[in-house]
């Protein structure tokens, strides 16, 4: 028995790790990784039949064991492997933190890695890095599982045959140079100035072709054809008024991060004079963006164009026609309007990258004219390729037609699974000789490629990416590839007969950037790579000069609209065999493990549609079958269908889930098309939505409190008189050492879900799988609850994150039997999870029910390189023990015991926990409530807006909220879009 | 009539419900009582050595003879919750000159050469769910011996603690019976002195360490 | 009492000596009334055998009252006490931990299972103590040799005079039982 | 001698007797006996077709059981919210059947109530048996239920002690007490029978086996006088525990703090249900019983009259405590509550809540009528109905309260699965099996009391008669 295979069964937890240095090394380990290959696609999502009856015997038998030994007789002998060399920074037992990058749509998202002795375990932002503040999406956050899937590409392939990387590197040398002028390589978008030099010295002729299916190409297109070839970058930290035509900015594209902190930072209204900025909102779906609108108006997707032709008109732009809009949609643009120029050089109009290029020229007009370039909107010299979207796909179409190409290297794009439908891009392939596919996974595209040749992954790579704004930050790895993986960067330098790693070509490509070299460069590659960032390597600004007329947009459709989207979770598909985004309910659907045909109350009623139903969906001659899914707050005559999903050969998780909108996207209608029928063929689909009511009963005021700013600033007398509630038994004193609490602002919050997914990175949370989902187990620790109110068609649509309170009164300890759940010194409801037998008596007496059973043995305890990334300061939880949120209690225990062994008082900002950590708006604060300089202290003590959950019942949480604020234009009334 | 039983049955009857129920419950009790506290289920005491690789390395050589500190080896004990096991390269930073040839060693420089790691055994194997750290025990005043016992006096450690929950509590509810003054922490052969619960005390204050009601909270060491 | 029976049980004596002789009623009244008459002729050591208890009888035949009672008060004090102390114990002294912000001494919600605690002890009281003062299990016992005595459980009521007792003479035990009405009387060996 | 003839000739016939003319101590001590004793091939094709068909779901049972250990507690169709669901609902069901048996065999013995004697020995039987199917079900909730132990006060190497503030944790302590009450108050009432049996038995194993049992008890005074002592000891015990068992099992939903559990109405309501579906357990195991063995003698009428007027009675507290809860509902001016009665009654599960309404409170005001009270199939049909009726409360209470409780958000629905109809039939299977070998082993009746009834009756006739 191998050295690996038998750690891996002598030692688990934590003392396997310390081993981890030499199994991932060993090509043994890596065997028994690509051992662990194929199994039924369902089990993996079905705990239940994922283990046979007696291999569960053995599991509850083992986790007895766990349970303080009472099966096994005697403890088993375990091992300690310790490093045979220690590198010198490493402390057993201690995290690292390394910076590094992560490419989103191209451009580089700057981030701090958790190591536990050489293997990451979380990402989180930089806080120096210009994109991501500090701040992560659940995208990022699930990146770090992506790394561990058994599921991804563990080998070299050619034709089907497993090979080296020796003859590979040759095979692409000697093709290459076969090749000449012939070779065309087709990415997904990226940013590398390395990456760009090498591609250059390719043989003449031979071009890179960017293709994202979610490329921005209308707003360059739109740009290029209104001020020029440049970037356009907003300050929303300056706009007291943002109108967004149909963009969803806080969530989407590699700005969101850097979007969503300055636009919440002018939503708090905290002090005594609070101010707060205005969104008004035009789009199809509720987006997350569309949540903090202040007035949402739901419009069809190509009406968007009009209503920016209407503003554009009413601001002024030189040879605009004002076109004719209905009555509420006049009304919208007015108030906008009068708004905008009330706040001429402090107000944002965005449009979002679905709607076509001309409204994107109008609205550099519009930003124009209302003189906010220079104060909200700034323009810099391009960043990245211009031209990453269906014009690029289409010129390599036409260029292999035309026999143009004889090599053609698929990089990290998989064109047969997202071209547009009417490329028919399988067979396009086919023509080229020399097809070479480089990924992450064996896909949809990898089979037609003679090479295949496995990526490594962002967290094992060497490399250098551009952020949004220009700047330059090195992309260092964590961990050597496990799978022996290879960057684009190795590949191109193959076919360029550069054999050198990837860290020399990118250490010597800077070399040759800043002409030092020798000590001078490596102090400043060290401080780059310590860092995270390379300084001064932010784009110049640029004035470009206004184009002088604008095309109109197309005018409004008739009829149903067609509108396609990324899907919120799992974006364009190519993480879908990502479990944690599988099931992270989406925004505001709350849907999981599907993607759905989203119509409103309205249209569906007209179509005679209901919930689960199951339709065709027939566009231009294509057609998909997909389940219904009923959406308040969105435009009529609409059907929303979300891309990412339909996979065939994504992995265990991923295939076969949900039905595959790209099948009929055409490349002339991307985003929205008209003329798509909609026939019912079916019914009660299994639709798997982690929350069936959406109504809050009149609950409000207990449960999610929203006031107007009008209501802050001069409040009409409360109809809730509080009454203060007193308790028959004496109070517990919490006056001493730390007591831990929490605020979450409501009014920051757009439920993105970087939280959930980041809780579950943090705390080993397992994936149930759909149909556990649908039976309402979900694990999650964290959930964001979403409400509507008001009428179905123009909702408010309240998003509310939940998590354990840590009642004081706590009603989850006095009925456990057990005392596996009680409350420590410092106010936190423990969860003592050897200790749980499982009653399941907490969880009904909760009122909040943040608690989760594991019903099965969620935790994959047997899939090594899973168990790989798991928080080693986290128990992993086995079948039949109750699991909740406790404050990232590791984080607590290691600043305190930090603080202690050093001899000082935890500092207030020191201990964070990664729902905090993660959330891009800064809604979670986290503190001690005893120090009163504590930024939790200052929120807590807004009484105008800070209010407990449900306090009537006298629970007193730790966990308070602060009541959202919408800022309506007095003009609309009410407080919500259209009212 | 005729009995249906005879005389002997009225002595047996009484026997059986007066004696025998009572024995076989004392029976039971003790042998449940022996399996969770004896000394063999918890490998406790000399006669359960935990014999390592090569079957050579002595901590009462090392320690009591060379008289190394414990950290030498075990280096990160004071500033993590692993005390650290020594990787291959700290054993021959002394055995590259130190019987550089003798073939007791001989797996410890192939493990330096083939970068193949040297499986030791485990002594002190805590669940997996208990969160035990080293660097604040060895800050506040726990010396090693207070659980490792004298590791000095061990050709082959042994444990000398079951490491029960109700062993560690005895100390988190009352340390002032175990603590010991900084310079003390790495003496593997301490012995409290008379006075110790006074002493204890005065440390108890020194060190800062918090009352039971906080050492006893179950996040302490469960998370 | 308890011990005489036990010296009958365990010490077998080498002849069968006569244990007493035995007379059978039909009913209630009968066996109440020979009881008191027999009493008045003196008789101490006498016993009845009834399929159904009969009242008045065992005053008839001089019993005094049970002190079970006591016995049961005894267990049930043991055992509520006893519980209610330990969950103190528990709670205040051993490992107190905070229980949902309520105070460690929580006296209300030790209350059930204090009171459980009491029937229980008192009910094995009861059931053990019966038992043993009634110096059961004795599955061989002299009476069963009285022919006839099977109905002593169906619906033969009996009436025992035992050879221990100082006045006793087969002869005019007979008699008298005889007159008072009996269907038969036998005497019988241990 | 008067007297004796008396008793062997018919005494006057009395309409709704609790004993048919003409019995004697022989005669019931010989019927009674005989079921038990008369020989095994001579056992009657009814009981071995039961206890059959009772072993089939045993089996069932001990499948579903074996599964659950090893597969998991998912495979029930609980979740959160609803986290108890048919495992709690059923506990709580048989536990109620289970206290009829306590309340004739204590109570009424207290009130002194002749007509207890020819049915507390099988009442008492059927106490033990749901009891046992009962306090299986909160073992086998529990997620690891191979650590149940540790909800035992033992002294353990964790230095853990239970939870005394838990509501389930006094239940562990109610039900082992009762279970283990109720078992010693059943022997002491067996002791005088198995020495009948003794004594009346042929066949050596049996002479053995009984007399073993009975400890060798002659029916001396004295013993008869502690004999009765301990009985009313028992009797004066049990009853306050009865009320308490289901009173702390009330505890279980009134003590925690969700709408539809947090209410002060739990411990008479609960104990009155348990007394309303016991006695329906009672009336339908003894009508075909008495039917099987022919005790029409022993079982009159007048039994199935009186219980019948218990079931009324207590059905009667139940349906106060229904509108007990809408009036809270309405006086409380709680949101939670008021939305609580109206998703009973019109939400998503109202069906169960009507069905409820139905079974319990409409079909039993049937027994108003002496002619329902007295017609058996009716009767039968009724006990039934208040049996189906008396589940449906348990799930009303459970599912109804926990499915939609404060949060929207958590709202969720519970849909049984296989093996939550499989554990709960089942166990069926236990009871039964356990029924039927106590019929066949054990006097269903006790003998020594319907003697001392056959006396009584006999002296009511004779002073009524006499001078």
């Amino acid at each position: 028995m191998s050295k690996e295979t038998h750690d891996i069964q002598q030692n688990s937890g934590r003392s396997y790790w310390r081993s981890l240095d030499d199994l991932v090394q060993s090509s043994e380990f890596q065997e028994r990784l690509a051992r662990e290959f194929p199994q039924e696609a369902a089990e993996l999502r079905d705990p239940v039949s994922r283990r046979s009856f007696l291999k569960l015997m053995g599991a509850s038998m083992a986790l007895s064991s766990l349970a303080g030994c009472q099966f096994a007789i005697k403890q088993p002998q375990e091992k300690i492997v310790p490093y045979v060399r220690q590198p010198e920074q490493v402390i057993p037992g201690r995290a690292l933190y390394f910076a590094t990058t992560m490419a989103v749509h191209g451009y580089g998202i700057g981030l701090l890695a958790e190591s536990h002795e050489g293997r990451p375990t979380k990402v989180e932002g930089n806080p120096d890095h210009p994109a991501s503040n500090g701040s992560s999406d659940a995208w990022i956050q699930a990146s770090i599982l992506t790394m561990y899937d058994p599921d991804r590409s563990q080998q070299i392939i050619k034709d089907g045959q497993p090979s080296t990387w020796a003859e590979a590197s040759a095979a692409l040398a000697t093709a290459a140079a076969a090749a000449g002028s012939g070779i065309r390589v087709i990415s997904e978008p990226n940013t590398s100035p390395t990456l760009a030099a090498l591609v250059a010295s390719l043989p003449a002729g031979s071009t890179w072709y960017q293709y994202d299916p979610l490329s921005a190409d209308n707003t360059s297109t739109g740009t290029m054809n209104a001020v020029g070839s440049t970037n356009t970058i907003y300050a929303f930290d300056k706009a007291d008024v943002v109108v967004a035509l149909d963009s969803d900015f806080t969530t989407t594209g590699p700005t969101a991060l850097r979007y969503a902190r300055d636009f919440a930072s002018k939503r708090r209204a905290h002090s005594a004079k609070p101010k707060m900025n205005r969104l008004y909102m035009a789009e199809p779906t509720p987006t997350s963006t569309g949540t903090l609108a202040d007035h949402r108006l739901a419009v069809k997707a190509s009406a968007v164009g009009s209503l920016t032709q209407a503003i554009a008109a009413a601001v002024g732009v030189a040879g605009v026609s004002a076109p004719s809009l209905s009555e509420s949609e006049s009304k919208w643009v007015a108030s906008a309007v009068k708004d905008l120029q009330a706040h001429t050089g402090a107000s944002a109009v965005i449009a979002g990258e679905t709607q076509p290029a001309e409204v994107h020229a109008l609205v550099h007009a519009i930003n124009a004219a209302l003189n906010n370039v220079g104060s909200t909107v700034r323009y810099i010299d391009p960043v990245g390729t211009m031209n990453t979207g269906i014009n690029s796909l289409a010129a390599l179409v036409s260029e292999i037609n035309a026999g143009a190409v004889s090599m053609l290297v698929i990089a990290d794009t998989n064109l047969v699974y997202n071209a547009p439908a009417n490329f028919n891009i399988a067979e396009i392939i086919k023509k080229v000789p020399t097809v070479v596919h480089f990924g992450l996974y064996q896909d949809e595209t990898s089979e037609l490629a003679q090479w295949h040749i496995n990526a490594a992954h962002y967290l094992e790579s060497w490399g250098d990416l551009r952020a949004f704004d220009g700047t330059v930050s090195v992309q260092q790895p964590l961990i050597a590839p496990l799978y022996d993986g290879k960057t684009l960067i190795d590949v191109v330098a193959a076919m360029a007969g550069n054999a050198s790693s990837t860290h020399d070509l990118v250490k010597n490509f800077w070399q040759g950037v800043t002409g030092t070299d020798g000590y001078a460069f490596d102090k400043n590659w060290q401080i780059a790579l310590h860092d995270g960032i390379v300084p001064n390597t932010a784009a110049a600004a640029t004035t470009p000069t206004l184009a002088t007329s604008f095309k109109a947009p197309a005018a409004t459709t008739d009829g149903l609209e067609i509108v396609f989207r990324a899907d919120p979770s799992i974006r364009d598909g190519s993480a879908a065999n990502n479990g944690w985004l599988q099931e992270v309910p989406k925004p505001v659907t709350k849907m999981t493990w599907d993607n759905t045909a989203q119509l409103s109350p309205k249209t569906a009623e007209k179509l005679g549609l209901k919930r689960g139903d199951i339709v065709k969906l027939t566009l231009e001659g294509r057609s998909v079958d997909a389940p219904v899914f009923v959406v308040p707050g969105q435009s009529d005559d609409t059907v929303v269908v979300h891309l990412g999903y339909g996979r065939t050969k994504a992995g265990r998780v991923g295939s076969s889930v949900g039905f595959n909108a790209y099948a009929i996207r055409p490349s002339t209608s991307l985003w929205h098309g008209a003329g798509v029928e909609i026939t019912k063929v079916g019914e009660d689909y299994k639709l798997a939505s982690t929350q069936m009511h959406t109504d809050l009963e009149g609950r409000d005021y207990d449960i999610y409190r929203a006031k107007t700013l009008d209501e802050l600033i001069n409040p009409h007398e409360e109809k809730h008189a509080h009454h203060e509630i007193i308790s028959l038994f004496p109070e517990w004193d919490y006056s001493k050492g730390y007591q831990w609490g929490m605020s979450i602002d409501l009014n920051v919050c757009n439920g993105c879900n970087a939280c959930v997914v980041a809780c579950q990175a943090e705390n080993n949370i397992p994936v149930v799988g759909k149909e556990q989902v649908w039976m309402g187990r979900e694990m999650h620790w964290i959930r964001i609850d979403t409400y509507f109110s008001g009428d179905a068609e123009h909702p408010e649509i309240y998003q509310q994150p939940v998590a354990c309170m840590q009642c004081e009164h706590a009603p989850c300890e006095i009925v456990c039997p057990v005392a596996a759940t009680v409350h420590d010194a410092e106010g936190i409801n423990n969860m003592v999870y050897n200790r749980c037998v499982g009653t399941k008596y907490c969880s009904n007496n909760c009122p909040y029910k943040v608690r989760r059973f594991n019903f099965f043995q969620y935790s994959d305890m047997e899939t090594p390189s899973l168990k790989l990334q798991r928080n080693p300061d986290v128990t992993v939880r086995t079948r039949g023990v109750m699991e909740k949120c406790n404050y990232c209690q590791q984080r607590i225990n290691e600043a305190r015991i930090d603080a202690r062994t050093q001899g000082r008082e935890i500092k207030d900002g020191e201990v964070v926990t990664a729902c905090q950590q993660a959330c891009p708006t800064q809604a979670i604060v986290f503190g001690n409530i005893n120090d009163p300089s504590s930024k939790v202290v200052q929120l807590k003590a807004l009484e105008k807006t800070s209010y407990t959950m449900l306090d009537p019942l006298n629970t007193k949480p730790r966990t308070s909220y602060l009541a959202k604020l919408t800022n309506p234009n007095p003009e609309l009334g009410g407080t919500h879009g259209d009212a | 009539m005729a009995q249906v039983f005879n005389r002997r049955a009225n002595t047996i009857a009484r026997l059986s419900i007066f004696v025998g129920v009572p024995v076989v419950l004392l029976i039971l009790i003790s042998v449940w009582w022996y399996y969770t506290r004896s000394d063999w289920v918890r490998d406790v005491g000399p006669a359960h050595a935990v014999v390592q690789p090569g079957g050579g390395f002595s901590h009462q050589l090392h320690v009591g003879g060379l008289k190394m500190d414990c950290r030498y080896c075990h280096n990160s004990v004071e500033v993590s919750s692993s005390a650290n096991i020594p990787s291959t390269e700290t054993c021959m930073g002394c055995h590259s000159q130190v019987l550089h040839e003798s073939p007791k060693l001989e797996f410890v420089r192939n493990s330096y050469v083939n970068e193949e790691p040297i499986q030791w055994n485990k002594v002190h194997d805590l669940p997996k769910f208990v969160y035990f750290n080293h660097s604040i025990h060895v800050a506040k005043g726990v010396g090693c011996s207070s659980c490792h016992g004298n590791i000095a006096s061990m050709p082959v450690v042994y444990k000398t603690q079951a490491l029960y929950m109700s062993w560690c509590l005895d100390c988190h509810r009352a340390p002032e019976q175990f603590l010991r003054p900084q310079s003390e922490i790495f003496n593997t052969t301490w012995t409290p002195p008379a006075d110790q619960i006074e002493q204890g005390l005065k440390l108890k204050e020194e060190y800062g360490i918090r009352d039971s009601l906080q050492l006893t909270n179950c996040s302490i060491c469960h998370r | 009492m308890f011990k005489r029976k036990s010296e009958a049980a365990t010490a077998a004596p080498a002849a069968p000596a006569t244990y007493g002789i035995m007379a059978e009623f039909s009913d209630t009244d009968e066996i109440i009334h020979a009881a008191e008459k027999i009493r008045e002729a003196g008789y101490t050591k006498v016993e009845a055998y009834t399929p159904i208890p009969v009242h008045g009888l065992d005053e008839a035949l001089g019993h005094k009252p049970s002190r079970l009672p006591w016995l049961v008060l005894a267990g049930g004090l043991t055992g509520s006490s006893g519980l209610f102390a330990f969950m103190t114990w528990v709670n205040v002294v051993d490992y107190p931990m905070n229980i949902g912000g309520r105070p460690l001494f929580s006296w209300p919600a030790f209350i059930p299972i204090t009171f459980e605690g009491m029937v229980l002890f008192s009910a094995f009281a009861a059931v053990f103590g019966l038992i043993f003062i009634c110096g059961l299990p004795m599955p061989y016992h002299p009476v069963f040799n009285a022919p006839g005595f099977e109905r002593a459980s169906v619906d033969g009521f009996f009436l025992c005079i035992e050879a221990k007792d100082p006045q006793y003479n087969a002869a005019n035990a007979k008699s008298l039982l005889q007159g008072l009405g009996a269907k038969a009387v036998h005497e019988f060996s241990e | 001698m008067q007297t004796s003839q008396k008793i062997n000739q018919p005494v006057v016939e009395k309409l709704d007797e609790l004993l048919a003319p003409g019995q004697t101590y022989a005669s019931v001590s010989a019927k009674i006996g005989d079921i038990v004793l008369y020989p095994v091939l001579k056992t009657p094709w009814g009981w071995i077709g039961g206890i059959a068909i009772a072993g089939l779901l045993l089996m069932l049972y001990l499948y579903s059981l074996a599964t659950l250990f090893t597969v998991g507690i998912g495979i029930w169709g609980i979740n959160v919210p609803v986290a108890w669901g048919f495992d709690i609902i059923n506990f709580v069901w048989w536990i109620g059947i289970g206290h009829a048996g306590t309340l004739i065999s204590a109570i009424l013995l207290l009130f002194r109530q002749d007509w207890r004697t020819s049915i507390n020995r099988a009442a008492e039987a059927m106490t033990i048996f749901a009891v046992a199917c009962a306090g299986i079900y909160p073992l086998v909730h529990t997620g690891r239920p191979w650590l149940d132990y540790w909800f035992l006060p033992y002294p353990s190497t964790l230095g853990m002690w239970p939870q005394f503030r838990s509501p389930l944790e006094w239940d562990v302590f109610a039900i082992s007490t009762y279970a283990t009450v109720s078992v010693l108050f059943w022997f002491v009432g067996l002791i005088p029978d198995l020495a009948t049996l003794r004594d009346r038995a042929q066949h050596p194993v049996a002479k053995f086996f009984y007399g073993a049992l009975s400890l060798g008890w002659r029916g001396a005074a004295k013993h008869w006088q502690r004999y009765e002592v301990a009985s009313l000891i028992l009797a004066g015990l049990s009853t306050p525990l009865v009320l308490s068992v289901h009173s702390i099992i009330s505890f279980d939903f009134a003590v925690s703090q969700l709408p539809g559990w947090h209410v002060t109405v739990f411990p008479p309501y609960f104990v009155a249900g348990a007394v309303y579906c016991g006695f329906a357990m009672v009336i339908l195991l003894m009508i075909p019983i008495r039917k099987l063995f022919g005790l029409e003698g022993l079982i009159t009428l007048k039994h199935f009259d009186v219980m019948s007027k218990v079931m009324l009675a207590s059905g009667l507290i139940v349906t106060y405590g229904y509108f007990g809860e809408i009036f809270y509902a309405w006086y409380s001016a709680s949101i939670y509550e008021y939305f609580l009665i109206v998703n009973r009654t019109v939400g998503p599960y109202a069906w169960s809540y009507w069905a409820l309404i139905i079974f319990n409170v409409l079909i039993p005001q049937l027994l108003w009528f002496k002619r329902f009270r007295t017609n058996l199939p009716i009767l039968l049909v009724i006990s039934v109905a208040i049996n189906i009726g008396m589940w449906f409360e348990r799930w009303v209470i459970i599912v109804l309260s926990l499915h939609r409780d404060f949060l929207p958000s958590s709202w969720d629905v519970y849909n049984p699965s296989f093996y939550d109809w499989a554990t709960f039939i089942g166990s069926f299977g236990l009871f039964f099996v356990l029924f039927f070998l106590f019929i066949r082993l054990l006097p269903m009746i006790t003998i020594f009391e319907v003697r001392d009834l056959v006396h009584k009756t006999a002296h009511k006739a004779h002073d009524q008669k006499g001078h």
